[in-house]
């Protein structure tokens, strides 16, 4: 058990996956940089953002393939040879590029299991950045973890913490199944205690970052981390808070979800995802449909207005959920 | 070219392609069919001549216009037609449909109704077949309507960039949907513009055997000795409509019978074998052949439906 | 680590208890999961109890022929590196789990009694401090969790509340998780209830909702339709709650609770279905009569100086209604302070036996469709008017329904008298936990032998009916001896 | 019978009855002892019989004033014992009434004389025959009796009680009434309907001496109005039967004397609860001033044994015993929010012509509190409906205290001020302001629009005067 950074304990998790099975593959652009230029066989980035340094050094190029730019035959590779036989872990670099390579995810690799009768696994792993805060603008900040979860056949990990992200990267490079792995940008500087040795967390179990009896915040990725810091404020009022992290959408933990409802009755959840048929909808929904008698007030959902990510610090700062936004939606439940 | 066993074993795959198809063409009236159905007759010595250079170990990627990949690579004829009649029994359990008919043991990575769907999976199987070394190589099926999309030509450009053990095989049969090739195909010349992409790429008649069977001897041979991908143009044009019910409105009076008369592929094959191989063995193979497409369809017909609960199976290995 | 237990298995949902039979394998040895590891015998099967993981078994705890309830625990297992004095930490650090056969009570070991002050309970073993907690959690299911069980959140919050193993509860989950629900489910299926309540501010306030601002009668409505006002909409002049608004709310409780059905009636035959109340005695008693070895030791007692202390007083005091009843359960209580091994509870399943300082004793009241039994707490340390008037009390009470279950739950014994209507004697059934029930007569004039004189005096006949596996036929009838003393001096109960 | 019970109750008076159907409604198993008949005295010889002669005595005046309303009525002629032959039928109906309730709520009733022979014992004189009855629980509400005076034989023939007084053989000539009470008041405004010379006798300074000074005064002009002779300041030394009639000597405080005949002397001066032969000395229970003295559940000293109605004190009025009822077996069986009767929230009525309804304090009580009110009045006068049904003669007065609002009390006098309190015991209930009462919406025409206006008044808001 030591101090790792998010970045480190993703990065952790893949050089032992790597070692442990030889299957294990890492594909993107400039995963390791340095392809093709003047400077010869160099490591020039390890990831844009530093996530896979060292891995080539360590397992070659033939394991650690960097590619061109071009996410629809990056997707389609991963997809190709997971179901015949390699275990891929494909770097988006930018979860926003699904775009233009969505195909290979949604209509492929996503529906390989059921179209073909049970008959084919797809144990690939799509990484990638989501999250505004960076001043990235519209194109790199967004969070489309809502639009992989409406897809059957895909699962969704959206990790808070360095402990989490080790032992669901892990458990999503074991799983048999497609798994869209979702990184906050602004967590990857986060420190915890992380496990040297591998681990797992199963996918579907959500984790409560705090316990409590009032209300219950129910939020992803960054926002686990504004929503702990309003229940640590409000527990000096007396204000007794909640906060669970599914930590997978899909699949999605809902008994821990609504088990905390009928607990305290009360709920917000946040979501960066979309102001619109977003995740904290989905939950809404869950908790509309089978936790209803339990509530005392109703649902507050704190997200991002309807509006691509804005690029000027101050622009983008009043876009995102923030602190000050779920500590006034509490109160609000709190009253009703 | 293949001795005579490997002749008449091609000439049976074509067979059972010519009366697999032609039979659905004549089941889908009844209506018990669901869903479209997308015939291959007239392209059959392509399927076959390219699918007698691979085995089980090698992966092939294919088409909305599958039927004919399926069989040539070997699928189960009962499995097929009980897949597409929608029955539990059939390859994919009736959850694939004509449009998806895959059976990985068979290295069939399944029909693809994504036009131009198939060369980035193949990319993908053939990295598997190079990382794990397994000597295997990896073809696609794309139509001429399927060479324009963009994900294609990523494909290629990745296969180059990789080196890995791929053929991409672009059936020109004349039309994507209703429209022509050449309208669609901007220069006219699918192999030359692949070439563009760094690997070899021919044109070959697909209506000849061993015109397809001679490129893609080639083509595999480079494939296995990791020289890296390569490129065959086929050109067939097919004998029915994009789908079945299409009134084919885009295509001159007689081109059809045209081709029927001076283009079938099986005739042209039986005239280049004619004293190689008896009539009697052809003969044989017609019978076996149209015996074992008239069992597909009984079997298939009496097979059940699959039940209710299994639309919620098979989504995910562990969920 | 992983020191872990290997206890009686629940076979089937009927299982309570089963005999151990023979080791399979002996201590020190390792196995392996799905080994077997003994036998042991029910009711119904005789079955080998399959090691549900891998380990060695460091410590045998119960020897063949031993009985045990579900969960007990029958060894100890732990990897080699384990030191013993691990174990035995690990071993008193489970409360109560230790293995008492049930056949023997003599086994109850004279334990340092822990006193705990505010409780004012004395232990044989430590007992739990929120004795409320797992009040309706049923034995089979009770004891400490480990933590490789999968569970949610709440479901392991809710296990460490109530007490509740849940390694006995099967999980519905994905992987056979454990959520609340499925608790809930067992501890039903097992005959139990939870109460199910956030302590957290909404619940505590709960029934305290004056603050709002309602007419009376929407006020009125609400409390008698068990509506919080502060639940209902504000819809009526000056921002208040009105009638409509707590009526809005009633409707929306009422469409969901079900019309009852009236009984199904043939000519000349009614078929009553059973009250709550009376499903609830039958269950209690029944389940006493079976578990309990009931057995039962008489007295008479001469009641001439009781009833003439009991005469004197209320002759002198206005403010004095004195009964035979009344008397007696001040003597018991003193009896009960003397003999202090009856005024205790036994929970089976822990294998524990709780005492009480004080004798809060239950009487057996009769009421319209069943019989109920209030108490008397710390009796032996009231007045005589105080009992007498508490039992006025709680016995009207009793009849209109207006008791509050914290005045008829629990109690360290009980007295059953049934004088009133001229029974000589006869035999109660013991009220559990309790281990002991002293049931009375009537005070009769009988001809008895007095210096070898036959004269005419009031007697009384009691009968205690005893829990042998905790109260021997000795203490028993030292008990009644101790009563006989009180009663025939009763001065001694003014002391 | 059973051989013990819950709860006992000896009298069926409107507290006795009452008390035994709510215990049997909760569950207890309930006696219900009474020597006479169910209902007591207030259907029997009360408030009941009363009314319905002075239904009769209201209809007789109503036809002699019938010309101002333009009807003719020929050959008026009263019939005393028709009269008499209504009211004991009103009685009886009643009664009957109690019997099937008490049957229907499972309450044993047993006829004779009860007696408490020890700490939950009764002893009943059923025909003689002695019944011990054990009671967990024992109510004591056998009520009050006429008050006797010293040197009035109530044995003398034409010195009546109300017994007499609510069923004459025929009228008298002229009636004295000692006391100017309820009871007396009644019986003087009803004998003097009936055409009989009427001697209101009080010994205090002003007739109903408990109501508000303003309404004794008002009703002194009226009944004097009406031919009612009045003295006031004089008590009743002693009362004979002579040839003439009963011959009244009367004294004045100051001691001179005065003496008065007439055919009958009614004595109306109190009442005295009827305690005797309870066995109350054997237990020990305490007494105050005569009546058996209670807390505010009625629970007595003794254990187990209560008191409500008349006998644990004044005031002596039926829906008080009632109430009292109520609360006493309600507190004793646990019932949840079982509140102790509030004594400022029972209206009183005096069903005189006119009539007198209060509530409250007076004015001279509530200036002696010290409290700052605000006294608001209106006229009859002034009111269309009594105008135009010919019933000006009253007023209304309310006594509102001026910071809080609060209606300290409300006097009434006139044509159905009876059934017109309870608007203002409603406000007192629920403590409604003389704000609130101001915005509530009073129909019109009607008597009760005086209520509004006394109210506006006090408030300064005058608006029909």
């Amino acid at each position: 058990m030591s101090i790792k950074s998010f970045r480190e304990a993703l990065n952790e998790a893949l050089w032992q996956e790597m070692e442990r099975d030889h299957r294990v593959v890492l594909m993107g652009e400039d995963i390791r940089g340095g392809n093709g230029g003047s400077a010869g066989e160099v490591e020039a980035y390890g990831g844009v953002l530093g996530v896979t340094k060292g891995l080539w050094s360590r397992f070659g190029s033939s394991r650690v393939i960097d590619t061109p730019i071009t996410e629809s035959a990056l997707l389609g590779m991963a997809a190709g040879s997971a179901v015949t036989g390699l275990r891929p872990v494909a770097d988006l670099m930018f979860m926003d590029f699904f775009g233009v390579s969505h195909d290979m995810l949604y209509n492929q690799a996503a529906k390989f299991r059921y179209m073909f009768g049970g008959k084919a696994r797809t144990p690939m792993v799509v990484r990638g950045m989501i999250g505004a805060g960076y001043g990235a603008g519209a194109q790199h900040s967004q969070s489309p973890y809502n639009i992989f979860a409406t897809t059957p056949g895909l699962k969704v990990v959206v990790p808070s913490s360095p402990y989490d992200a080790k032992g669901l990267l892990i458990q999503a490079i074991r799983d048999d199944d497609p798994v869209v792995f979702c990184e906050h940008k602004t967590l990857y500087k986060l420190e915890g205690e992380v496990p040297d040795e591998p681990y797992t967390i199963p996918f579907g179990t959500a984790r409560y970052t705090r316990e409590g009896d009032d209300v219950t915040i129910i939020a992803l990725a960054a926002m686990v981390q504004q929503a702990n810091i309003v229940a640590d404020k409000l527990a000096a009022e007396g204000i007794s808070v909640e906060v669970v992290d599914p930590r997978t959408i899909s699949p999605l933990d809902e008994q821990s979800i609504l088990e905390s409802v009928e607990w305290t009755g009360r709920v917000v959840i946040v979501d960066e995802s979309a102001a619109r048929v977003g995740f904290a909808h989905d939950v809404a929904a869950l908790i509309a449909s089978r936790g209803f008698h339990a509530l005392k007030a109703p649902i507050e959902l704190v997200t991002p207005p309807h509006t691509p990510v804005p690029f000027a610090p101050s622009l983008e700062q009043a876009w995102v959920p923030n602190a000050a936004r779920i500590e006034a939606a509490v109160r609000k439940v709190l009253e009703a | 070219m293949p001795d005579k066993h490997g002749l008449l074993k091609a000439y049976r795959k074509m067979r059972e392609i010519r009366e697999f198809e032609e039979r659905l063409h004549v089941e889908n009236t009844t209506g018990e069919i669901p869903g479209f159905l997308h015939l291959y007759t007239g392209q059959e010595a392509i399927a076959v001549g390219v699918c007698e250079h691979l085995t089980d170990r090698d992966y092939i990627g294919s088409t909305h216009r599958g039927h004919g990949h399926c069989i040539a690579k070997g699928c189960d004829l009962n499995g097929m037609m009980a897949e597409i009649y929608g029955k539990e029994t059939g390859l994919c359990r009736g959850k694939g449909g004509s449009m998806h008919i895959a059976d990985l043991e068979r290295g069939m990575l399944g029909a693809n109704a994504i036009v131009g769907g198939a060369p980035p999976l193949a990319v993908g199987a053939a990295l598997s077949a190079k990382t794990l070394e397994t000597g295997g190589v990896a073809v696609s099926f794309t139509g001429d309507g399927g060479s324009n999309q963009g994900l294609v030509f990523e494909a290629m450009n990745m296969a180059v960039v990789l080196q890995l053990p791929v053929i991409f095989v672009f059936e020109n049969n004349g039309y994507g949907e209703g429209t022509g090739h050449d309208y669609a195909v901007g220069s006219r010349d699918i192999a030359g513009r692949a070439a563009g992409f760094g690997l070899p790429a021919v044109k070959v008649d697909g209506t000849d055997f061993f015109a397809v069977y001679g490129a893609m001897e080639t083509a595999v041979a480079r494939a296995r000795s990791r020289q890296g991908p390569s490129v065959i143009e086929a050109v067939a044009m097919r004998w029915h409509g994009h789908y079945e019910g299409d009134a084919m409105l885009y295509r001159a009076v007689g081109e059809v019978a045209e081709l029927r008369a001076n283009h079938d592929p099986l005739a042209l094959f039986l005239k280049r074998v004619e004293g190689v191989i008896p009539q009697e063995d052809i003969d044989a193979v017609d019978r076996e052949v149209a015996q074992a497409i008239d069992e597909a369809v009984a079997r298939a017909r009496a097979a059940n439906p699959p039940a209710a609960d299994q639309v919620f199976t098979d989504v995910y290995v562990d969920y | 680590m992983s020191i872990r237990p290997i206890e009686v298995p629940k076979w089937g949902l009927t299982m309570e208890e089963g005999t151990l039979s023979r080791w399979l394998i002996e201590a020190g040895q390792p196995f392996s999961k799905g080994d077997e590891l003994c036998e042991i015998e029910t009711s119904k099967i005789a079955n080998a109890l399959e090691a549900p993981f891998d380990g060695v078994l460091r410590r045998i705890l119960v020897q063949p022929g031993v009985t045990l309830p579900v969960g007990a625990l029958l060894a100890v297992a732990a990897p080699t590196e384990v030191d013993d004095a691990a174990i035995d930490a690990w071993l008193a650090a489970r409360q109560g789990a230790a293995p008492v056969p049930m056949s023997t009570t003599d086994a109850v070991a004279p334990a340092p009694a822990a006193a705990m002050p505010e409780r004012r309970v004395v232990s044989v073993n430590p007992a739990p401090q929120g004795l409320p907690a797992g009040a309706g959690v049923p034995a089979a299911l009770r004891g400490q969790t480990t933590d490789s069980v999968s569970a949610t959140s709440h479901a392991l919050r809710l296990a460490q509340r109530e007490e509740i193993d849940l390694s006995r509860v099967c999980g519905s989950g994905r992987d056979g998780r454990i959520s609340v629900a499925d608790i809930e489910q067992a501890v039903q299926a097992a005959g139990g209830q939870l109460l199910m309540q956030n302590p957290s501010r909404p619940s505590v306030e709960r029934g305290d909702d004056s603050a709002v601002a309602a007419t009376p009668i929407a006020r009125r409505l609400a409390r008698s339709g068990g509506i919080d006002l502060r639940d209902c909409r504000a819809t009526g002049s000056r921002g208040r709650v009105c009638r409509a608004d707590v009526e809005a709310l009633m409707g929306r409780a009422g469409a969901s609770a079900a019309a009852g059905q009236p009984a199904g009636q043939e000519s000349g035959r009614f078929e009553q279905p059973m009250s709550a109340m009376r499903r609830t005695i039958a269950a209690r008693l029944q389940s006493s009569k079976q578990q309990a070895p009931h057995y039962r030791v008489c007295m008479d007692m001469d009641l001439e100086g009781l009833l003439e202390l009991k005469d004197t007083l209320n002759r002198a005091a206005p403010a004095l209604k004195l009964s035979v009843n009344d008397l007696m359960i001040k003597a018991a209580a003193h009896a009960l302070m003397a003999v202090p091994q009856l005024n205790a509870q036994y929970d089976a399943q822990r294998q524990v036996v709780t005492r009480f300082a004080d004798a809060d004793i239950a009487v057996a009241v009769a009421i319209d469709g069943g019989l109920i039994t209030p108490i008397i707490p710390a009796a032996n340390r009231r007045s005589l008017a105080e009992i007498s008037d508490m039992m006025r009390d709680l016995v009207t009470r009793a009849q209109a329904g207006t008791l509050r279950p914290s005045e008829f739950q629990g109690g360290s014994f009980s007295i059953s008298n049934l004088g009133m209507y001229g029974v000589s004697q006869f035999d109660a059934i013991i009220n559990p936990p309790q281990v002991a029930i002293l049931a009375m007569g009537a005070a009769e004039q009988r001809a008895v032998v007095r210096d070898g004189e036959i004269c005419a005096r009031r007697q009384l006949t009691v009968s205690l009916s005893s829990d042998h596996r905790v109260i021997d036929g000795a203490l028993a009838a030292t008990f009644l001896c101790e009563l006989r003393r009180l009663v025939e001096t009763p001065a001694l109960l003014m002391v | 019978m059973h051989q013990s019970y819950d709860v006992a109750v000896v009298g069926a008076g409107p507290g006795g009855y009452v008390a035994a159907l709510r215990a049997a409604q909760l569950g207890l198993r309930t006696l219900l002892v009474e020597r006479d008949s169910l209902g007591g005295i207030c259907l029997n010889w009360g408030c009941i019989p009363t009314k319905a002669m002075l239904e009769g005595a209201e209809v007789l005046h109503s036809c002699r004033e019938a010309s101002r309303y333009g009807v003719q009525v020929q050959g008026l002629s009263f019939d005393i014992a028709a009269l008499v032959r209504h009211s004991r039928q009103v009685s009886d109906t009643l009664v009957r009434g109690i019997a099937y309730l008490l049957k229907k709520q499972g309450v044993d009733v047993l006829v004779g004389s009860a007696r408490l022979s020890g700490k939950g014992l009764l002893e009943v004189d059923v025909d003689g025959r002695a019944q011990l009855i054990r009671a967990r629980h024992i109510v004591l509400a056998t009520g009050a009796r006429a008050r006797a005076l010293p040197g009035v034989d109530f044995g003398t023939p034409g010195i009546w009680s109300y017994r007499e007084a609510l069923r004459p053989d025929v009228l008298p000539q002229s009636l004295v009434i000692a006391g100017s009470g309820a009871i007396g008041s009644e019986f003087a405004s009803l004998y003097n309907d009936l055409g009989v010379k009427v001697t209101l006798l009080e010994r205090a300074a002003r007739i109903m001496p408990l109501e508000d000074a303003e309404v004794s005064q008002f009703m002194r002009s009226q009944f004097e109005a009406r031919g009612i002779e009045i003295h006031t300041g004089f008590s009743l030394d002693q009362a004979c039967a002579t040839d003439e009639g009963i011959e009244c000597h009367l004294r004045r405080e100051d001691g001179s004397r005065q003496s008065i005949t007439a055919d009958r002397l009614l004595l109306a001066a109190g009442i005295s609860p009827n305690v005797e032969g309870l066995g109350l000395e054997q237990l020990g229970v305490a007494m105050e001033q005569g009546f058996i003295r209670v807390d505010c559940w009625g629970r007595t000293n003794v254990a187990g044994l209560y008191a409500i109605g008349d006998l644990a004190g004044g005031p002596c009025l039926a829906h008080k015993a009632s109430h009292e009822a109520v609360a006493c077996i309600e507190h004793l069986a646990g019932v949840e929010g079982a509140e102790p009767l509030d004594r400022s929230l029972i209206p009183s009525c005096i069903y005189s012509r006119p009539q007198v309804a209060s509530i409250g304090l007076t004015e001279e009580q509530a200036r002696q509190q010290g409290r700052q009110v605000r006294i608001g009045r209106f006229s009859l006068q002034a009111n269309g409906k009594a105008l135009a049904c010919g019933e000006t003669c009253g007023f209304v007065k309310t006594v509102v205290e001026a910071d809080s609002g609060e209606i300290l009390g409300a006097h009434l006098v006139g044509h159905g001020v009876t059934e017109q309190i309870h608007v203002l015991a409603l406000a007192r209930q629920l403590e409604a302001g003389d704000e609130d009462l101001a915005r509530m919406v009073f129909a019109h025409p009607t008597l009760s629009e005086s209520i509004h206006e006394s109210i506006l008044h006090g408030l300064g808001q005058p608006l029909h005067q």
